[in-house]
């Protein structure tokens, strides 16, 4: 295995573009490195792009929040601005794993995992978030669900990568909340995942975006079940809608974490937690 | 192999190995430099037994490559006392039996020691919840809870 | 039950004696309670004519 | 040697909590265990396992392996000795396989090379030919007919004629007349159980350092329950003489029971022998999960029948266990705990023991009982609340004690199960409210604890203090209750005392550390090697006295005439009597070689609040209390210990834990993130009460500790989360996906 320790993004790239074999971005490596341990694959290249400029950074401008790649999820908890206006996606990357990881373990990384269980990646299709993707010809700018496109695959082609993650700027009366479900309190892989994202005009929803994790191959936007929650005020019934339509978009599979049946249900008893918890949020950020 | 040249700090020595591109620090640590207080329960970053900080922030060593570790400040279960001088937490670990065979004890004091710096005043749910990544099949987390709840106490009260 | 024997492995002997299709559960392992009192292994524990006795599968633990 | 017959002996060390010896080593890293020795020269080990569930094995071919720069050796089945019979054939056939794969994880070769990974790349260079056969691993499908048969002829002369080869042995006792007691009954509940088989779950890994010369020395260090017993079962497997392998305990990080089997170390070895250097071999958690002892799992039939007032008028138990691809699943010992708490006149048990493609089970914690008191206690349970009686009161009323026949045969010796009902009768616990959507259950359990082979040596120093050699690895603080005990005896200071876990070539055979035997066995060859030495040092005061032996006593520490006709001497403290010792006669050495009988079996009843969420079947343990006899405690805090680490893992096994196969007869989660033991965010505090009813056959009262704990737990659990879930759970582990299930079903 070669290692690599690149100075830039085009670096990273350049690298990544001229070589053969299997190639993997080194960030937090709590994926990378299981991998290699439990000999499920082990990369011919390995580019370790925590030391590029700018990646360990978090920053706020006009356009929204932009995080480094190389992030901890540590260090985004510890980000009191950012926890106060992305709870839901702050809450979401703080539950994977356990406290070591989470002092290497990075949000990108967990995306470009591509793993359909992944507790990062609801949460930041719900917030609208976007990616840099930088390759050999040049940057764009990539929804979040536009990059996994099945388990353990992604859309980015040969020598790209993701150089920044980007969160839409917060107005008031918006908030987010993730929940998961497993088996233990903590440690688990998701059995279901769901986000919901909220924007809040004198307690009726105006917008909403609902995402669930580990209940299809990539995790789903629910464009449905959030039409039923816009124009509410999140009473019974509209909860049942969105508890049902939860439901119903689910395409989840029997393994060992749980059952197509228990999958579908409590993806639609998640969404309703999930959706009051954000709701709640939004009215007290009033 | 392609074995590579490390410089790195350990407890606050400053050490060196060579070691494979594929070893981990965790392998690092015990084969390379000796240091075997951290141990190795799964591997994949599950158990906790392989704790340390790296430039003062608690990872799972066996998480981390040893070429990762150039340039930084890595601290060890064997860096926690001074000298002969034992961690107020260690010294409560032994006189609580907050450790039965001990596999697990090296990980826990050094994640323990890790929350106490960061928090000095935790309540009982947020010591559990900072150690669920550190697996202990022996005690059932109790002696082990109130150890470091009874540490952090103390210490609370001694600064 | 009949049997001559002074000790817990006379009584083996003479059991396996007398009931041949004893043979693979004495050879497996086992161990004799006499009056309550499990004898693991001991094959020179005594045994009297009053005593209650039992056979087990010899006792294993975790 | 029975209970001292000193009435309310009053003990100065004995019952109190002075820090473990090796309490300092253990929290600075400096503590030694399997992975943490290194010798000079040494080569790493590695393992190839079979990726399938049962197959033949038509060829290996090593040659591109043993290509690769830096691989030393490599071995297979061929390299082991061919004249091993009975349970180490057994041994054998699971350490390294003969001709057929009979589990996934099953070792088919094994290479030795410079470092660990040029080994783990090396055995994947092996080529090997299976011819893939099929394959069960349901206990209850392995039952049937057209079941694949695992291995022809394995059963023995036990097993009812018709039954499938799979089935290899067969169980049954009770007495009374059952039909009769079930037509006296005024409710008779039958019900079907099952539990998966779940994993000792030790955070330490396997983990040896072997070196064996082709003079057939050798020199293995390795974590262990008992490395007497590897000493002798290596040798065997490996045709050397058992004296000339030395095997040194390392420090073991958990056992349980799945460190009293060999794994590795014959491996280790044999690659030593052929490449004339040292071998370490270390698991990886996924090897520990695929290839070592997980518990049975079970499927068991149980009837009871009850009246109206609480007296149980019969029950009946059919435990069919399988125990991985060999016989030994513990159906007796499942059989005989299952109604142990209960004094019956009609009552009868069935067992059988089933092969199946999985691993070789291990023993773990009271190996067989736990999942017996599930399946009874939950129809207890269910028979309680049909006819509305007090759970508590019907077990006191049903209770063994001392004289009543127990259900697999024996009258009872003195017994605390009734102490432990009442004290947890009047425990605040049990009065304590509950909110809406919890449920409370409680639950007894039985464990036999053992004696064993036991040889310790009691050597003092010139200076007064002691070195105590016991040939038993400390797994959970035994180090401490042992310098407690000789400390008692002597009469010196708990820290004048150090005790060392000795090599195989310093003292006489000790059995593996199991059964709950550790303190009970090795705590009484202690007091007896202690009371050897006091004998001895009261000698050497008699003659520096001259005056007869018989007239000096010991106490405080200190040799003392008998009485005014025995003389007038000034107490003779210990450390005066051994600075002399070389010119009085001698080194002074207390010892004791013998099998202590009169293990004194326990009793627990535990009671536990747990709190169902009705939308997603997750279970949340809100409130636990082990109450348990220990005879006599002798490290109180060590005792507690043991009782909230079996509560803790009956937790795990309740809610959690499962082996998980697939279709293809592959374990599916061969790790810690899916094989989900539990962690500290999942647990209440665990409180215990500690009841003495001294055991008889201990001169402290000792009854063993360490399995009683982990039987309860799974019936006490399923009977809180039943009553929380207002349905029935009749299978472990109630994860949330079954009980959820169980929920909709009753909906």
């Amino acid at each position: 295995m070669e290692y690599h320790k690149p100075g830039s993004f085009e670096e990273a790239t350049t690298i990544a573009n001229n070589n053969n074999g299997i190639i993997r971005f080194l960030a937090g490596g709590t994926d990378v490195l299981v991998q290699l341990r439990s000999d499920i694959l082990t990369p011919d290249v390995l580019i370790d792009i925590k030391h590029i400029e700018g990646v360990k950074d978090i920053s706020y401008d006009d356009d929204g929040w932009h995080i480094g790649i190389a992030v901890s999820g540590a260090e985004m908890s510890e980000h009191e601005q950012l926890a106060k206006e992305w709870p839901g996606v702050v809450e979401a990357m703080d539950l994977i794993g356990s406290t070591q990881v989470q002092g290497r373990a990075t949000l990108v990384g967990n995306l470009c995992n591509g793993s359909p269980a992944a507790d990062g990646v609801p949460s930041l299709i719900s917030a609208r978030a976007q990616v840099t993707v930088t390759g050999p010809n040049g940057t764009r700018m990539v929804n979040v669900e536009d990059i996994p496109i099945g388990p353990g695959k992604t859309s980015l082609s040969k020598g790209e990568l993701v150089s920044a993650l980007h969160l839409p700027k917060r107005t008031k009366n918006q908030a987010d909340a993730y929940l998961r479900f497993i088996p233990r309190t903590e440690m688990d892989i998701a059995v279901v995942g769901c986000a919901v994202n909220l924007e809040i005009e004198n307690d009726l929803i105006i917008n909403a975006r609902v995402s669930l994790g580990a209940v299809a191959p990539t995790a789903l936007l629910l464009e449905t079940a959030a039409k039923k929650i816009i124009g509410s005020k999140l009473d019974d019934r509209a909860l049942n809608q969105l508890s049902q339509e939860a439901s119903k978009a689910c395409k989840p599979i029997d393994d060992k974490r749980g059952t197509i049946r228990f999958r579908t249900h409590v993806a639609g008893v998640l969404a309703k937690r999930t959706a009051k918890i954000a709701y709640d949020r939004a009215r007290a950020e009033r | 192999m392609n074995k590579i040249h490390v410089n790195t700090e350990v407890n606050g020595d400053d050490v060196e190995f060579l070691c494979d591109t594929r070893e981990t620090l965790l392998d690092a640590l015990r084969d390379r430099l000796n240091l075997t207080g951290a141990k190795e329960g799964c591997g994949t970053g599950d158990c906790g037994a392989c704790s340390i900080t790296l430039d003062d922030r608690l990872v799972c060593s066996c998480l981390v490559l040893g070429v990762e570790a150039e340039g930084k400040s890595i601290g060890t279960v064997e860096g926690i006392a001074n000298g002969e001088d034992l961690h107020p937490l260690q010294q409560k670990f032994i006189e609580y039996a907050a450790l039965q065979c001990g596999i697990c004890t090296p990980g826990i004091l050094v994640a323990t020691e890790a929350l106490l710096k960061k928090n000095p005043d935790p309540t009982e749910t947020e010591v559990r919840y900072w150690l669920a990544g550190n697996l202990c099949r022996c005690t059932g987390y109790d002696k082990i809870i109130r150890a470091v709840m009874d540490t952090a106490r103390d210490l609370r009260e001694a600064s | 039950m009949d049997l001559y024997a002074n000790n817990t492995g006379e009584l083996l002997i003479a059991l396996v004696e007398k009931f041949p299709s004893l043979k693979h559960v004495v050879d497996a392992g086992v161990s004799i309670v006499i009056d309550g009192k499990v004898m693991a292994y001991s094959l020179s524990e005594p045994v009297h004519s009053e005593n209650e006795i039992y056979l087990l599968q010899r006792i294993k633990g975790g | 040697m029975a209970l001292d017959n000193q009435k309310n002996r009053e003990f100065k060390v004995v019952g109190t909590r002075p820090d473990r010896p090796d309490g300092l080593d253990k929290v600075t890293g400096r503590a030694k265990f399997g992975a943490d020795a290194y010798a000079t020269g040494m080569l790493h080990a590695a393992i190839l396992r079979s990726p399938h569930a049962h197959a033949k094995i038509l060829s290996i071919n090593t040659q591109k392996a043993e290509a690769l720069k830096g691989v030393k050796a490599v071995v297979t089945r061929k390299d082991f000795s061919t004249s091993v019979t009975g349970e180490n054939w057994n041994v054998l056939e699971n350490v390294m396989a003969g001709d057929t794969a009979l589990y996934d994880g099953h070792a088919i070769a094994a290479i030795a090379a410079t470092s660990s990974l040029i080994a783990r790349d090396a055995i994947k260079l092996i080529e090997i030919t299976y011819d893939i056969i099929p394959h069960v691993t349901d206990v209850d499908k392995a039952m049937e007919n057209g079941a694949p048969i695992i291995r022809a002829n394995a059963g023995d002369g036990s097993v009812p004629k018709g039954m499938h080869p799979n089935v290899v042995r067969y169980h049954e006792s009770g007495h009374g007349d059952l039909e009769a007691g079930f037509s006296s009954a005024d409710l008779v509940i039958e019900d079907t159980f099952k539990t998966e088989a779940t994993h000792q779950g030790y955070i330490e890994p396997h983990a040896c350092l072997a070196q064996l010369g082709g003079d057939g020395k050798g020199e293995l260090w390795c974590c262990t329950q008992g490395h007497f017993q590897v000493q002798k079962v290596c040798a065997a497997l490996l045709d050397i003489e058992t004296s000339a392998l030395r095997v040194t305990a390392s420090e073991i990080g958990g056992g349980f029971g799945g460190k009293t089997a060999i794994f590795i170390e014959p491996v280790a070895l044999a690659l030593s022998r052929k490449t004339n250097r040292p071998v370490k071999l270390v698991m990886s958690r996924s090897e520990v999960f695929r290839a070592t002892g997980p518990t049975s799992s079970t499927s068991m039939d149980i009837k009871i029948g009850m009246k109206k007032d609480g007296t149980i008028t019969a029950g009946s138990g059919i435990f069919r266990l399988q125990g991985g691809a060999f016989p030994g699943a513990p159906m007796e010992f499942t059989a005989m705990c299952a109604f142990a708490p209960y004094n019956l006149q009609n009552v009868q048990q069935i067992g059988y023991d089933v092969l199946n493609n999985r691993p070789k089970q291990a023993a773990y914690r009271a190996p067989g009982s736990p999942m017996a008191a599930f399946a009874v206690e939950s129809v207890i349970d269910e028979l309680c609340n049909q006819l509305k009686l007090d759970p508590i009161e019907v077990r006191l009323k049903n209770a063994s004690k001392e004289g009543t026949k127990a259900s697999f045969g024996p009258k009872w010796d003195k017994i605390g199960l009734v102490e432990c009902l009442e004290s947890a009768k009047n425990h605040p616990h049990y009065s304590s409210p509950l909110l809406e959507g919890q449920g409370r259950g409680i639950s007894s359990g039985f464990w036999f604890n053992h004696g064993g082979e036991t040889a310790v040596s009691l050597a003092l120093s010139e200076d007064g203090t002691a070195a105590l050699s016991v040939g038993t690895p400390d797994i959970g603080g035994s180090r401490a209750s042992m310098c407690q005990f000789a400390a008692e005896e002597l009469g010196i200071p708990y820290e004048k005392i150090r005790t060392t876990i000795a090599d195989t070539a310093t003292l006489g055979y000790n059995e593996v550390s199991h059964g709950s035997r550790v303190t009970y066995a090795t705590g009484l060859a202690t007091i007896k090697a202690a009371r050897d030495a006091v004998k001895k040092l009261c000698a050497r005061a008699a003659n520096k006295w001259e005056i007869d032996e018989d007239a000096v006593i010991w106490e405080d520490g200190c040799a003392k005439p008998s009485g005014p006709n025995a003389g007038s001497f000034e107490p003779m403290p210990l450390a005066e009597i051994t600075k002399k010792m070389g010119k009085t006669g001698g080194p002074i050495v207390g010892h004791f070689e013998a099998t202590p009988e009169g293990a004194g079996v326990s009793f627990a009843t535990h009671i536990v609040d747990a709190e169902v969420d009705q939308e997603t079947g997750k279970t949340k343990i809100i409130k636990y209390t082990v109450i348990q006899d220990a005879g006599k405690a002798i490290h109180p805090s060590y005792v507690e210990g043991q009782y909230q680490g079996g509560a803790a893992q009956g937790i795990g096994w309740a809610l959690n834990e499962e082996y998980i196969y697939g279709d293809d007869g592959r374990l599916q989660n061969s790790g810690f993130l899916d094989y989900r033991i539990p962690v500290a965010s999942d647990l209440p505090m665990i409180d215990t009460v500690i009841v003495e009813v001294p055991n008889p056959g201990h001169p402290y009262g000792v009854r063993g500790v360490g399995e009683t704990s982990i039987c309860p737990p799974l019936a006490a659990i399923a009977n809180a989360v039943s009553n929380a879930a207002g349905v029935r759970l009749k299978e472990l582990p109630m994860s949330p996906v079954r009980i959820l299930e169980a929920l909709e079903n009753k909906a």
